[in-house]
C-alpha cells in the first residue's frame, strides 16, 4: 500500500470547508428566520444543533465500527486512520449534544439533568468513547490500531441501545422524534445537511492529519533505502 | 483440558495468597457499610436500597479482584509465556472467566448475608430466586471484565482504565440484577421484570460470543 | 534449514530499531549472537518468538511461514529472556507443569522435575518463587524454554546471573537439544561462556545482523 | 527543599502519563453514573444525594490514584532509592502528601460541576464553603493515604489493603465532608453542622502528626 | 577501616542465610565477592546499605555503628543492584538529577550529565527508561551508584547485561574512586571483568563471607 497522501484530497478538503462553511451560515440564516416556539421561546432553537449534532455522532461512531472491522480483515493502516479520526470527531460532536441537551433541560424540564433512559445512555455512550480515546493514545504501533479496532466494535452495541432507549424504557420524558414541522422542520433538515458537510470537512482534516504521520514514518524508511511493506 | 488448568492455576495464585482474599472480603464488607452509611439506610424502601447496596459493592470489588488478576499475569511475563505454549485462547478465556466467576461469587456470597441482615430483606423462599441472578450477574461480569482486563494488559493505570470501559458496559447488566433482586426481596417474584433477565441473559451471551471472535486478536495485539 | 529470517525490520515510533536483518540458522547449529547495549538483539528474539510482529520482511520456521497464531510453530519453540516469564506466585515445580500441560508435553509433571533436577534446583521445587534470588529465578525461566524439547532454542542472555555450575548446567541442556538436531540461538555479551558448543558468532550492528 | 522535589517528581510521575488524569477524570464521572442510577430515585433529596454521590466517587478515585502513587514508587525500586539518599523522612512525607493533595484536588474540581450539573445543586455563593470544605476534606484524605500508603509498600494486594485501613480511619472525615456540603447547598450555611467541622480540622492535624513521629518508622520497617 | 561488619546474621523464617559472616573493607580496596546462586550475596550488600536489618552482628561505617537512620553514612554509600532502584518513568538526566538533588549533592543535573556521559548514554539521556534495553537501565542504575563521590560502593552484579564498552565504562569509575580512596565490594559471577582492578576475592558459603 503506497502511503503517498492522495492529492486530490487537499482540494477535497478545502471545498468541503468552503461547502461547510456556506452552509453553516444559511442555516444560521434561516435559523434565525424561523418561527419562535409557542411554549419555550427563543430556547427551543437549540434543536437546530442539538439534533443535528446527535445524530452526526451516531453516524460517526457507526462509521467507527465499519472502518475497525475493515482494519480487522485487511490490516491495513489506513483503516485504522478512518475509524480513530471518525471517533474523534465523533466525540467533539457528542460533547456538543452534552452541552446543548443539559442547556435546553433547564428550560424545558426546569432542571439540566435527569437520570432518564436517553439522557443515561448518552452519557454512558459517551464515557466509553472518551475511553476509546484514552486506551488508543496508551499503546503503540500495532497494538493500538488491533486494540482500537475491537473497541471499536464493542462499544458499537451502544448505539442501537441509545437509539432505542426512548422506546424500550417507560417514563422516558426525552421525546421520541422530530415533532416540529412546516417552516421550522425545513430549518432544521437544512441544519442536519450543513453539519454532516460541517463533519465531513473534520473528519477529513482529521484523516489527513493521521496520514501524514505515517508518512512521516516512511519517509524515514525511504531514507534507509529499506524496501517492505509499511501497513502492519 | 486447557480450560481446566488455566483456571486452577488463577485460583491456586489467589489462594496462594491468603491475604489477598482476605482483604477483598473485607473490602466488599466495608464497602457495604460505607454505601449504606452514605446513601441509607432510611428504609423508604429497604429491598432496593438493599440490592443497590449489594451490587455496587460486588461491582467495586470485582473492579479490584480483576486488577489482580492481571497483574499476575503481567509482572514477570507469565501471560506471555501462556500464548507461547500455544494453547487455545478461547479456552484460555474461559478458563480465567471461570475463576473470575468463582472469585467474584465468593464475593456475592458474603456480601449477600451482611446486606440481608443490615436491611432486614430476604427468606430462604427466594434464596434460589436471587442466587439465580447472581450467577447471571457474576457470570457477565466476569465475562466482560475478562475481555476488557486483556485489552487493559500492557497499559499503565489499569484498573482505572478497566473500570472507565467496563463501568458503563455494564450498566444494563447492573440495573437488570438491581431489579431482579429487588423484586424478589420486594414481592417475591420476578414476574414484572422478567425483561430483565433477558437483558442480563442477552448480555452474558454477547460477551462469550464476543469473545470466541475477538479474544484471540485481543491475546495477540502486541506492540 | 530450521529457520530463515529475511529482511526483518522493525520501528518503535519512528525509529528502525532492525533493517534488513537476515538470519538462517539449521539444525544443529549454535549460534552465538552478540551486539552493544540497544542493538536489538532482544527485540530479534521477541520477534522470532512470534510474541512481536515485525514490520517488514519474512520468517519462515521449517519451511513454512511463521505467523504468531501457528501454535505448532510456537510448540517447537523454546524461548527466554530478561523477564522471567514465570508466576512468580507459584512454585518452579508448578510453572514447569503447567506450562508443559499447556504445551501438550506428555508426562508434564515429571519433565519438569526432570529440568529442575538438571539444573539443581530440585531442593527448591516446592518453594513459591517470590523470594528467589535472581541466580534462581533465571534456572527456572532457562528451564521453561527446554521443556517441550524444542526444535528452536532461542535464549536471550541465558547465563545472567548464574553461577559456574548454573552455566554449566544451562551448557549439558543447550548441548543435549543440539545432539537432538535443534537449531540454537545464544544471546550473550560474554563470548566465553557458550564455549565450545558454538558453531558461528554473528553481531547486530545498525539494525543488520553481521556474520563476524 | 526535599519538600519541594519530592512533590514535584510525583507530579512530574502523573503527568508524564496525561493518560492517568484523563481516566481519573472518566472514572470519576462513571462512578458518578453509577451511584446515581443505583440510588437515585430513593431520595428526595438532591442535596444529600448529591454530596455522598461527590464524596464517595472521590473516595473511590481517591483509593485508585493513591495506588498508582504506590506503584511508580515501588515497581523499579524508585522508592528505595529515594531512602538511600538520606533524605529527611517527614519531607518526603510532605512533599508526597502535597503531590497527593494536588491530585485530588484536581479530580474534585472535575467532579464538582458533574455532580452540581447532574444533580443541580449548588450556586456560586456557597462555592467558596464548598472549596473549604474540600480543602479539610482533601488535606485529610491525603495525609491518611500517604500515610497508609507507605504501610502498604510492598504488600500484595495493595489497593485492597490500602482500602481496608483507609476506609475506618476516614470515616469521621468523611461524614464530615458529606454533611457539611450537604448542609451548604441545602440551606446555604454550615452553622448547624459546625462540630463536624471541628472533626475535620482535628482528622487532618493528627494525621499529620502522627506521620511526624511514625513516617520515619513506617520508612524503614524492612522485611 | 571504611567498612567493618562482624558476625553478620540473617535469617529469613527459620533459615539462616547468612551466619557470622564477616567483612572488612579498607580504603583504596576493591574486593571481589563471589558464591553460589542464593548464596546471600545480595541479602549481605542490602544489609551494608542499610536496606535490610541484620538480626545479628554489627556494622562499623568510618569507625562508627551503622545504623538504618544514619543520614550521612546513606549518603557516603554507592548501592546498585538486581532492581534498577530508579522510577523507569523519568528519564536517565531527571532520575539522577532527583537522587543527587536529595542527597545532596552539589549541582546534580550537571553531575548527572556527566556520569551518562561517561557510560555512553548522553544519547538517551532525555528519553523516559520505561522502553529501554536491559543494558541500558543497568548503565543508569550504575551510574546512580557514583552519584555522591561514595566513600564506599557496594555494586550488586554490576556488569549484569553490559557490552563491553559498558564494562569498561564502568570499571573506569570504580578505578577513580578507588584512586580518591573509596572502598568497594563488587558482586560477580564473573571473575574477569574486573580484571587488575581487584585487590581482593571473597566467597560466600554457607551464610560465612570466607577469603579466596
Ligand atoms: C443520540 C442522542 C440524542 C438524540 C438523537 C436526540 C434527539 C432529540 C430530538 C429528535 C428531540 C426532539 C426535537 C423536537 O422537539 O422536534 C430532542 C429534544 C430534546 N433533547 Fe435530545 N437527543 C439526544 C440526546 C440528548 C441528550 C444527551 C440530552 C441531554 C440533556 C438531550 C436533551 C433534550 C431536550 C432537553 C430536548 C427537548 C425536550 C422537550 O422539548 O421537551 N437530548 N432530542
Ligand atoms: N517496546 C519498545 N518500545 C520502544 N522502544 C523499544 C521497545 N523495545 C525496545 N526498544 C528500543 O529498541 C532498542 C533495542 O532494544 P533491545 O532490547 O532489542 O536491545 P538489546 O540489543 O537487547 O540490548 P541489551 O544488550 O541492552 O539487552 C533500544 O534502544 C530500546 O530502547
Ligand atoms: N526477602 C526474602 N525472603 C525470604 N527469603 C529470601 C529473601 N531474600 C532472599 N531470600 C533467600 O535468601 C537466599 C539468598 O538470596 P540472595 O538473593 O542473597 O542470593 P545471592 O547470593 O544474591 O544469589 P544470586 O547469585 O542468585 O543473585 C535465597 O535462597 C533466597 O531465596
Ligand atoms: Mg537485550
Ligand atoms: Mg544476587
Amino acid at each position: 500500500m503506497s502511503v503517498d497522501l492522495p492529492r486530490w484530497t487537499t482540494g477535497l478538503g478545502r471545498a468541503l470547508w468552503a461547502a461547510a462553511l456556506l452552509m453553516l451560515a444559511v442555516s444560521l440564516w434561516m435559523i434565525l428566520r424561523a418561527p419562535v416556539e409557542a411554549q419555550m421561546g427563543i430556547v427551543q432553537k437549540i434543536v437546530y444543533v442539538h439534533v443535528p449534532s446527535a445524530i452526526v455522532t451516531l453516524v460517526a461512531f457507526g462509521l467507527t465500527f465499519a472502518a475497525s472491522i475493515a482494519y480487522l480483515t485487511t490490516r491495513s493502516w489506513v483503516w485504522d486512520a478512518v475509524a480513530a479520526s471518525a471517533c474523534e470527531v465523533g466525540l467533539a460532536f457528542a460533547t456538543v449534544v452534552m452541552v446543548t441537551g443539559p442547556l435546553w433541560a433547564r428550560s424545558a424540564w426546569n432542571t439540566w439533568w435527569t437520570w432518564e433512559p436517553r439522557l443515561t445512555t448518552f452519557l454512558i455512550l459517551w464515557i466509553l468513547y472518551a475511553g476509546y480515546h484514552v486506551v488508543r493514545a496508551s499503546l503503540h504501533s500495532s497494538a493500538r490500531r488491533t486494540v482500537s479496532s475491537i473497541l471499536g466494535i464493542v462499544l458499537f452495541a451502544n448505539l442501537p441501545i441509545v437509539w432505542k432507549s426512548v422506546e424500550w424504557w417507560r417514563g422516558s420524558l426525552h421525546p421520541r422524534n422530530v415533532t416540529m414541522t412546516g417552516e421550522m422542520r425545513e430549518t432544521l433538515l437544512v441544519s442536519m445537511a450543513a453539519w454532516f458537510v460541517f463533519f465531513a470537512a473534520a473528519f477529513l482534516s482529521r484523516l489527513r492529519l493521521e496520514w501524514a504521520k505515517e508518512e512521516d514514518r516512511g519517509d524515514t524508511r525511504v531514507r534507509h533505502g529499506a524496501p517492505g511493506r509499511v501497513s502492519a | 483440558m486447557t480450560l481446566l488448568t488455566v483456571a486452577l492455576k488463577d485460583l491456586q495464585l489467589h489462594a496462594r495468597d491468603a491475604r489477598f482474599v482476605a482483604t477483598l472480603f473485607l473490602f466488599s464488607a466495608s464497602l457495604v457499610l460505607i454505601l449504606s452509611v452514605a446513601f441509607g439506610p432510611i428504609f423508604r424502601n429497604p429491598a432496593q436500597e438493599a440490592s443497590a447496596t449489594l451490587w455496587a459493592a460486588l461491582f467495586f470489588a470485582g473492579v479490584l479482584g480483576l486488577t489482580r488478576s492481571l497483574d499476575l499475569e503481567s509482572e514477570s511475563g507469565g501471560g506471555d509465556a501462556l500464548r507461547l505454549t500455544g494453547a487455545d485462547p478461547y479456552a484460555v478465556y474461559l478458563g480465567k472467566t471461570i475463576a473470575n466467576v468463582i472469585l467474584l461469587g465468593g464475593v456475592f456470597l458474603l456480601v449477600l448475608p451482611i446486606a440481608s441482615v443490615f436491611f432486614d430483606v430476604g427468606n430462604l423462599k427466594v434464596l434460589p430466586g436471587v442466587l439465580g441472578v447472581a450467577a447471571l450477574g457474576v457470570i457477565g461480569y466476569a465475562a466482560w471484565g475478562t475481555l476488557f482486563a486483556a485489552m487493559a494488559r500492557g497499559l499503565k493505570a489499569r484498573e482505572l482504565l478497566l473500570s472507565v470501559l467496563l463501568f458503563p458496559s455494564l450498566v444494563p447488566l447492573w440495573i437488570g440484577a438491581v431489579k431482579v433482586t429487588q423484586a424478589l426481596w420486594a414481592v417475591g417474584t420476578a414476574d414484572a421484570v422478567r425483561d430483565w433477565i433477558k437483558v442480563m441473559v442477552v448480555s452474558d451471551i454477547l460477551a462469550l460470543a464476543l469473545a470466541a471472535f475477538l479474544y484471540e486478536l485481543i491475546q495477540e495485539a502486541s506492540e | 534449514m530450521i529457520l530463515s529470517a529475511a529482511n526483518i525490520g522493525k520501528r518503535f515510533e519512528a525509529r528502525w530499531v532492525l533493517r534488513d536483518a537476515s538470519l538462517a540458522l539449521d539444525a544443529g547449529e549454535v549460534v552465538l549472537l552478540a551486539g552493544k547495549n540497544g542493538a536489538g538483539k532482544t527485540t530479534l528474539a521477541r520477534i522470532l518468538a512470534t510474541l512481536l510482529e515485525p514490520d517488514t520482511g519474512e520468517i519462515r520456521f521449517e519451511g513454512s511461514a511463521l505467523r504468531g497464531g501457528r501454535r505448532d510453530a510456537r510448540r517447537a519453540i523454546g524461548f527466554a529472556s530478561h523477564r522471567p516469564l514465570l508466576y512468580l506466585g507459584l512454585t518452579p515445580l508448578e510453572n514447569l507443569t503447567l506450562f508443559a500441560r499447556l504445551a501438550g508435553v506428555s508426562a508434564p509433571a515429571s519433565r519438569g522435575a526432570e529440568l529442575l533436577e538438571r539444573l539443581q534446583m530440585t531442593p527448591f521445587a516446592r518453594k513459591p518463587m517470590e523470594r528467589f534470588s535472581r541466580g534462581m529465578v533465571q534456572r527456572v525461566s532457562v528451564a521453561r524454554a527446554f521443556l517441550g524439547a524444542p526444535r528452536l532454542l532461542l535464549l536471550d542472555e541465558p547465563y545472567a546471573g548464574l553461577d559456574d555450575e548454573g552455566t554449566a548446567g544451562v551448557n549439558a541442556l543447550i548441548q543435549e537439544s543440539k545432539a537432538r538436531g535443534a537449531a540454537t540461538l545464544v544471546i550473550s555479551h560474554d563470548r566465553e561462556r557458550l564455549g565450545a558448543l558454538r558453531t558461528r558468532l554473528c553481531v547486530v550492528d545498525q539494525g543488520r545482523v553481521e556474520a563476524a
